[in-house]
């Protein structure tokens, strides 16, 4: 177990090094030029060439990767190229919201697509069974921005129960937050109910086919015990293993509801960034997000651990 | 007598459309009274584990039975509401199921799921109360330690102690009937004698009436005060055990019984002693884990200097304890695992620490039957083309490995169609004996069998023992022969080798051992062994 | 942080979104709109243009020009304040008017001909020049990118490449740093120490009276949801919302649509000189003949309201305005002209950001109109940051040049010779994207310059205007207005190139 | 279980069972046929574009911007004039594209991938964290970092698009490969000397199949959905190259005055994505090796 720990975490290295290169070459081999953004659309070559230089851009490719990793392994991520602010101050003042987001859609998808994907499975072959995947597959077949500005209409606009935009910490009370993070919430997790549901469906429904089922059912225990006691707890391997793949789609989803919700997340962040060439900030949330994910992936192995005594690390 | 525990009359359950017979069971009736037990034995697929099931209640769902009653204690099973049937599981019947590996819930401890027995059927209220019922149960069926066992997984328990935990549930509401559904398949004889042994205490004790189900009939001969025969959905002949085994009347059951191997060895055959053998393993080692970047957990010695020599024409049986490395000989052997340390001779080469490049020509000398022959061979390959592939590999031209593979097919009493059909298309005796075509036409110098016929009913069984006599003979094949079936090693090997822990602890000529086991364990393996009364061949 | 007497009441607070996040807080080093906004608000200005193009003074108290015109002298107001308490002196103008001077086109200019800059004591301060020049005033009263914003010297003092590193200016509003999120969010508080002057307010001259606590810039990347916020009271003040939201909001209730900027934008086609076709008069010209303003305006705007049909390159209603030497659209004359120019039926790249949604359908149309007339059209979606990059790029087409890109201009930017880039002829030698040169144009914008014959100056604006037609300087795809939308509780929302925060009082 | 029943052979006694009986097991099942019908119809809308009462996709009407459907055009025009129903008609060729060509290059390159990481020990640690990697970068950023970096194009997004699904199109052939490579027919296979290639391509690969249908229409319809969000962007396809992921990125801006604009490419998306997923459900019902081992273990 502790061996196993080591080893993930020493296996975080090299994933982190892969990240760390190709997002450096994809960057520094991507058209465009913080130098000429930063010197406007009047600066002369000559301007746009003295920006570089300051900001060590004229290096070589190679020389630019090392000095980087160099202050990286000081604990130093740099700072913003287009707004001179810290690298690290950036992310940390933006991570609030992606997490808060993050959080809440999990535990929404969670407590939403599990019970769903258990009831299509038990009344599998059923309306039911249909009703549920068809309701979770079209889920997954609106574009993200579209339901976004629909429940914004909807909930906002027309109802005017909610909030449109914007987010507001935790600290200013409990209902500012949630109020504001409830239709973001709803959208994103659309389609992570999709995958969850459909994965608990065909997770569960295979283990209703397992020998210790019919064994539990001989005991003469009823069905949701048989259910919720035995079929999940089996079925549980594969789900967590869906949810831990799915954060990277969230990562991606986020991106979008950021922008349609106006939430001063991550996400945005990135994309902002990537399209004002701002590397330092790029290079750095992308560590992040990398870290971010073995650290999921290993919490993930982990809870393995929780559903299944056979698992051992 | 009076009222029977279990009485069924008449039952028939429909197959769905497009299965080979109409009736998985067609106008069953067979009755078990208290303090009774009555054996089903019969073919593969003839319906028995069906009969259980609908007794339980737990058909699957495409199976609805069509006629007949099923009576507990007076009550039709067929007819009850679901709320009522669910009060009768467990408390009135109870089921220990053929599969001890499977049956029991991976993610749950095993004193638990007893425990959730007692708690479904309200009786026995308070947590405490519970859980010393669940320590007595364990201590019932004669588990170790109870406290601690009932704290662990099954994953952590052996096949054997599994099958009890399966039965101390059964037990567990003191049922008046116990349906076990060939309990002990998969367990070596030493084993299996002590669930047998539990079984009949447990049922004179309590006076539950046990339908048990299965195909050895050493273990009807030991247990059974009445036999069911079973076949294609039918009772063909029914009752006491001793007259149905010693005086057969139905032509079926006749067969049957002549198909049970013999526990006495047949006279040595005759060979000549040939100067080198054709395979000789020496010092044999092999570790499982403990390596690995990031450590593999727990080493495992599964062989320790194991040493034995295989002469041209000869059949060597490997018998031993569940877990005792025969297995991993068996694959070092044919070098699908690499041994650790040691020395495999074949002809004069030692392949043991090859690199696998280097193995492609040893391959061809060296083949193995697999246990399950359905897995061993590619469910999207039609037979013809699993059995040309290896030859093919080394050379042979595809009109010559399909003229080889016709021959072979007729060797192993197959027609030539079934080149073309698919190996669900045929029944298990028939595809163990694809498999062994398959072996063969590589012309190995060595067959290696690991439990190659324990999956099998005794007469399919008989078949795949007299064809590997055929053709050994015919072929002049070394055979290492591994079994945890005494009367099968007893028929067909020349010589016996007995493993316990990853050694060899005794080896000798098969009679020879048989009428004279020296070493402890070997004396315990023959004892156990079920004792057979049967109607003289 | 807010003060202990705004902690007491809840102070008023404008939210605004504005038409892009800011990043670089220094209106100097770039000509983003938005720093240019953001100058305004911390900053004030020597001098400021008002709403009949008069420039004023506004920290200057009063100034004089000697007789031959050469030196300026200018006296500072009393009581002018930076917010880190420090009084503004002489000395914080001249390094602000150098550092301006190193980077605006104007200031550049301005420069050229200035001898010196001297402080004659605390608040008065010469400029003096090398030869009569007509733009002084002009130059430092400019109301669009880059404005002359006074800062305090030890800032000023940063290299012209290098953000500021303190946000501290002498304006009406002061910023908070504590809450600046770059992209995100801005907030400025309202400056207590400032004094405005007593005219009344004209564009970005006059009194800079503030009557709210705090303004919020927010900016929200989608505009849907900007919108529906303002409609639901989340925010007050969008800044520039597409006009195709317009009739949103103006259905809404109490939405106040606002022209404030009555010069408006300016769309402009520029084709690069340095590679061909382009670098071919004739076919220059036949993509004159090819287009039209107005199908420009339908796909950019759709609502005639806000759309002004305009050739004049130098802005409708203004002074130098004109439609000297403008093309008509003409296909026959542009397929002939693009024969004699030998067009060998290269593709043509034109350059479209796909994320800017006022210069996205630009692309298109100009891309229509060019292949009806037989041209190969490469319409390439980019983002504007490639853009950007990309059109700094001097190389052929197949190794990463380009042929046609289109931007926007506020007109304040646009209305004379010098202070349009699309008119600067100067090629590979500081001239605009494009690099067009022409040493005629050249000639005529420098005395433009030198002129200070007002009358004059609209006859050289005139001559420039015709002969920048005829090489094919640019196309401009015409003039519309961008109205901003305010919240029912807004009131006093002035006219100005610029959005202002001035005067705006929140009920 | 009753996906048993559905894949048992069909009796040969009705003519309509028997007509049935000769499709193969998985294009059986309803939800398959249903999903094959639409794929079917959107497809050949596609390829007979031209011929569907459709206009010039790229033609600019800025006059006619925004126009509700009438009989001028059916689904109304969008912020340029342009012909709806026209650019919905000539999307559905670049949205089929994309999610068809995004499918077949992860799938195949994954596959790949997959097969040798899971058979060759040596190399799996290695190929896998650079998978590992790989997965770790959001795949949207990296679809804008390709699409800025190579020119918006329909290559570059498929490009853009493929690469982050090709390490979970690995990581699930890995695993298939693990599982099946203790297979006994696997090891008699090698017991029979076949060649390392010949066997992954005999005895592995198919096994994989089933899985990677699934994973594949899953891709396809994430990939079509990835276009519109890159396009949302401002990183997508060309305007000029009508998608449905464009058109509806491009009509986001009029959705409340307009919303045709976006209405009908995202029922297009949505009856797409639907048909492929129901598709990928079937054919993981009928393909399940599992359940086609317990239908050939009953026999
Ligand atoms: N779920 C099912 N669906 C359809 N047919 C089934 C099902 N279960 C069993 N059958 C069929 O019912 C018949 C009887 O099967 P059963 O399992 O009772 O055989 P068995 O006597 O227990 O055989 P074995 O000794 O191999 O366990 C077989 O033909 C089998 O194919
Ligand atoms: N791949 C493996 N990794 C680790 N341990 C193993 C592995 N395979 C077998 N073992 C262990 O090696 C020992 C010998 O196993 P083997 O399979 O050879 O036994 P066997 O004699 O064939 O038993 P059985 O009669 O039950 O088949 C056992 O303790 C087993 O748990
Ligand atoms: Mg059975
Ligand atoms: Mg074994």
């Amino acid at each position: 177990m502790g061996r196993f720990l080591a080893g993930r975490l020493a296996a975080t290295l090299p994933v982190m090094g892969v990240v760390a290169v190709i997002v450096f070459l994809l960057l520094r081999l991507a058209p465009g030029d913080p130098a000429a953004i930063l010197a406007g659309d009047a600066a002369s070559p000559e301007q746009i060439a003295a920006i570089r230089a300051r900001l060590g851009l004229d290096q070589p490719i190679l020389t630019q990767f090392l000095s980087w990793l160099g202050r990286l392994l000081q604990g130093d991520l740099g700072s913003s190229i287009i707004s001179n602010q810290p690298v690290a101050k950036l992310i940390l003042e933006r991570i609030e919201p992606t997490l808060a987001l993050a959080t809440t859609t999990i535990v929404f998808a969670v407590l939403v697509a599990v019970p769903l994907g258990v009831l299509a499975a038990w009344w599998h072959g059923t309306w039911v069974d249909r009703a549920v995947m068809a309701v979770s597959v079209l889920g997954f077949s609106v574009p993200v921005f579209v339901l976004g500005y629909l429940l914004i209409f909807g909930f906002a606009m027309q109802l005017r129960l909610l909030p449109v935009q914007g987010y507001v910490s935790i600290t200013e009370g409990l209902w500012p937050f949630l109020s504001r993070l409830i239709l973001p919430t709803l959208t994103l997790s659309v389609i992570y109910i999709a995958l969850i549901a459909r994965t608990t469906r065909s997770s569960v429904l295979e283990v209703l086919g397992e020998d210790y089922i019919r064994t539990a059912r001989a005991k003469g225990i009823g069905e949701t015990q048989v259910l919720w006691r035995h079929a999940l707890r089996n079925a549980a391997v594969p789900v967590i293993s869906v949810i831990g793949l799915g954060i990277a789609l969230l990562i991606s989803g986020v991106v979008v509801t950021e922008s349609v919700f106006n939430l001063p997340g991550l996400g945005r962040l990135t994309v902002d960034s990537v399209l004002a060439r701002d590397y330092p900030v790029i290079q750095g949330v992308i560590l992040l997000f990398s870290a971010l994910y073995v650290v999921i992936n290993l919490a993930i192995d982990l809870s393995y651990l929780l559903f299944d005594p056979r698992i051992r690390y | 007598m009076s009222q029977p525990v279990l009485s069924i009359t008449g039952l028939t359950v429909p197959l769905p459309y497009g299965a080979d017979r109409a009736n998985a069971i067609e106008g069953l009736s067979l009755s078990v009274g208290a303090n009774e037990i009555v054996c089903v034995v019969g073919e593969s697929g003839s319906g028995k584990s069906v009969t259980a099931s609908a007794v339980m209640g737990l058909l699957p769902p495409a199976l609805k039975p069509s006629a007949g009653e099923i009576l507990l204690q007076g009550e039709d099973i067929l007819k009850v509401a679901p709320a009522r049937l669910r009060a009768l599981r467990g408390s009135r019947m109870a089921m220990v199921f053929q599969e001890p590996m499977t049956a029991l819930n991976p993610v749950l401890k095993v004193g638990e799921q007893i425990a959730e027995m007692l708690e479904a059927h309200a009786g026995r209220s308070g947590r405490e109360a519970r859980r010393s019922r669940v320590l007595d149960l364990l201590g019932d069926v004669h588990l170790p330690d109870p406290p601690s066992l009932a704290k662990a997984y099954p994953h952590q328990l052996s096949g054997g102690q599994r099958q009890r935990v399966m039965i101390a549930m059964a037990l567990a509401n003191d049922p008046a009937l116990i349906i076990a559904d060939e309990p002990t398949t998969a367990l070596d004889v030493t084993t299996q004698a002590q669930i047998l042994k539990l079984l009949k205490e447990l049922q004179a004790r309590r006076n539950a009436g046990i339908l048990f189900i299965t195909h050895d009939f050493g273990v009807v001969s030991q247990i059974a005060d009445r036999v069911v025969v079973m076949q294609r959905g039918r009772l063909v002949e029914e009752g006491r055990a001793d007259e149905v085994l010693t005086r057969p009347r139905d032509p079926y059951t006749r067969m049957l019984i002549a198909a049970v191997p013999s526990a006495e060895p047949p006279p040595a055959r005759p060979r000549q002693q040939a100067a080198a053998p054709i395979l000789a393993v020496r010092d044999l080692t092999k570790t499982y884990g403990g390596r690995g970047l990031f450590g593999g957990g727990r080493a495992v010695t599964a062989l320790d200097g194991v040493s034995l020599a295989l002469q041209p024409g000869e059949t060597l049986g490997i018998v031993g304890e569940s877990g005792s490395g025969k297995s991993t000989l068996a694959r070092c052997v044919a070098r699908f695992v690499d041994p650790s340390a040691g020395h495999i001779r074949i002809g004069g080469d030692d392949i043991a620490l090859l690199p696998p490049r280097e193995l492609r020509p040893y391959r061809r000398r060296v083949q193995m039957v697999f246990q399950d022959p359905y897995r061993s061979l590619n469910p999207r390959r039609k037979v013809g083309q699993s059995i040309i592939e290896g030859p093919m590999n080394y050379g042979l031209s595809k009109e010559a490995a399909l003229a080889r593979a016709a021959r072979l097919l007729d060797l192993v009493n197959l027609e030539k169609g079934a080149l073309d059909r698919y190996p669900h298309e045929f029944s298990g005796g028939q595809r163990q004996r694809i498999a062994i075509a398959r072996a063969l036409a590589m012309e190995p110098d060595v067959l290696i069998a690991d439990e190659a016929v324990s999956a099998l009913d005794v007469s399919v069984q008989r078949q795949v023992l007299e064809l590997l006599e055929d053709i050994r003979e015919r072929l002049n094949l070394s055979i290492l022969f591994i079994t945890h079936d005494l009367r099968v090693a007893a028929r067909l090997c020349d010589r016996l080798v007995v493993m316990l822990g990853g050694r060899i602890v005794e080896e000798g000529p098969t009679a020879a051992l048989f009428a004279n086991p020296r070493h402890a364990y070997t004396q315990a393996l023959f004892a156990a062994a079920p004792k057979l009364r049967l109607a003289a061949s | 942080a807010p003060g202990p007497a705004m902690a007491q009441a809840k102070p008023v607070t404008i939210r605004a979104v504005m038409h892009s996040g800011l990043r670089i807080t220094d209106p100097i080093i770039t000509t983003a709109y938005i720093a240019r906004n953001h100058g305004y608000m911390i900053y004030d200005t020597l001098f400021a243009t008002d709403a009949s193009f008069k420039v004023q003074p506004q920290m200057v108290k009063e100034y004089s020009v000697s007789d031959d015109t050469l030196i300026y002298t200018f006296t500072l107001r009393d009581g002018l304040k930076f917010h880190d308490g420090a009084p503004v002196t002489s000395a914080d103008c001249i390094a602000s008017l150098r550092r301006w001077g190193k980077r605006d086109s104007m200031g550049q200019k301005l420069m050229e001909y200035t001898a010196s800059l001297d402080a004659v004591d605390d608040r008065t301060f010469t400029l003096k020049l090398k030869q009569p020049y007509g733009l002084v005033l002009t130059s430092l009263g400019k109301p669009s990118s880059n404005v002359p914003f006074i800062m305090p010297k030890r800032i000023a003092e940063t290299p012209a490449d290098k953000n500021v590193p303190e946000e501290i200016g002498s304006g009406p509003f002061r910023f908070v740093k504590g809450e600046f999120q770059p992209g995100l969010k801005v907030v400025y508080e309202k400056n207590p120490d400032y004094v405005p002057r007593s005219e009344a307010s004209s564009w970005t001259s006059g009194a800079k009276v503030v009557k709210v606590d705090r303004v919020e810039w927010l900016n929200i990347p989608d505009y849907q949801t900007a919108v529906n916020a303002l409609i639901n009271g989340e925010i007050d003040y969008i800044e520039q919302p597409p006009h195709d939201f317009l009739p949103i909001l103006k259905a809404a209730p109490g939405i106040q649509i606002i022209n404030y900027n009555t010069l408006g934008v300016s769309g402009m086609l520029r084709m690069n000189w340095l590679n061909p076709p382009f670098d071919n008069e004739k076919i220059r010209q036949a993509a004159l003949l090819a287009v039209n303003q107005q199908d420009y305006l339908d796909a950019q705007i759709g609502d005639p309201d806000y759309m002004v049909p305009c050739l004049a390159m130098f802005v409708c209603n203004t002074p130098n305005a004109t439609d000297a030497g403008a093309p008509k659209t003409d296909l026959a004359r542009a397929k002939q002209l693009l024969k004699e120019g030998g067009y060998d039926g290269k593709p043509i790249v034109v350059m479209q950001p796909t994320d800017l949604a006022i210069v996205a359908p630009l692309g298109p149309v100009t891309a229509q109109a060019l292949r009806k007339i037989g041209m190969n059209v490469d319409l390439q979606s980019m983002d504007w940051q490639t853009l950007v990059g990309r059109r700094a790029k001097q190389d052929p087409v197949d190794q990463g040049g380009w042929n046609i890109f289109h931007t926007t201009w506020v007109n304040a930017d646009m209305l004379n010779p010098v202070s349009n880039v699309g008119i600067n002829a100067r090629g590979k030698k500081g001239g605009f994207f494009g690099w067009a040169e022409d040493a005629e144009i050249e000639t005529m914008r420098n005395a433009y310059a030198l002129e200070t014959d007002p009358g004059k100056q609209v006859a050289i604006a005139k001559a420039v205007q015709e002969r920048a037609y005829a090489v094919g300087m640019y196309y401009p795809t015409g003039q519309f207005i961008s109205p901003l939308a305010a919240g029912p509780k807004l009131k006093g929302i002035l006219e100005a190139p610029a959005p202002v925060f001035w005067n705006i009082e929140k009920k | 279980m009753s996906a048993e029943n559905r894949t048992m052979p069909s009796p040969v006694t009705s003519p309509l069972a028997s007509r049935l009986a000769t499709l193969p097991p998985a294009l059986r099942h309803p939800g398959v046929l249903f999903g094959l019908a639409v794929l079917l119809i959107v497809g050949l809308a596609a390829l007979a574009a031209p011929f569907l009462w459709t206009g010039d996709p790229i033609l600019l009407r800025p006059r006619l911007r925004l126009k509700p459907p009438s009989s001028v055009a059916w689904l109304g025009t969008d912020a340029f004039g342009r012909d709806v129903w026209t650019r919905v008609v000539y999307g559905a060729r670049v949205s089929l594209a994309i999610g068809f060509s995004v499918a077949a290059s992860a799938v195949l390159i994954g596959l790949f991938i997959g097969l040798v990481a899971g058979y060759l020990r040596r190399l799996d640690a290695v190929v896998m964290r650079i998978m590992d990697g790989i997965m770790a970068i959001p795949s949207i950023l990296l679809a804008i970092a390709m699409v800025t970096l190579s020119g918006a194009g329909i290559g570059t997004v498929i490009v853009a698009i493929a690469i982050p699904e090709i390490p979970r199109v690995a990581r699930l052939v890995r695993s298939v490969v693990l599982s099946v490579r203790s297979e006994p027919y696997v090891e008699a296979a090698i017991g029979a000397g076949t060649r390392l290639p010949m066997l992954l391509i005999r005895h592995v690969l198919p096994n994989t199949i089933a899985p990677l249908i699934v994973q594949g229409t899953y891709v396809c319809a994430s990939a079509i959905l990835t276009e519109a969000i890159l396009s949302f962007l401002g990183a997508g396809i060309p305007t000029e190259i009508p998608s449905w992921g464009n058109i509806m990125a491009e009509g986001r801006q009029s959705f409340q005055i307009a919303p045709w604009v976006i209405l009908f490419p995202g029922l297009c998306v949505a009856a797409t994505v639907l048909a492929v997923n129901v598709i990928g459900d079937g054919l993981r019902d009928a393909l399940d090796p599992r359940t086609a081992r317990r239908v050939g273990a009953l026999r």
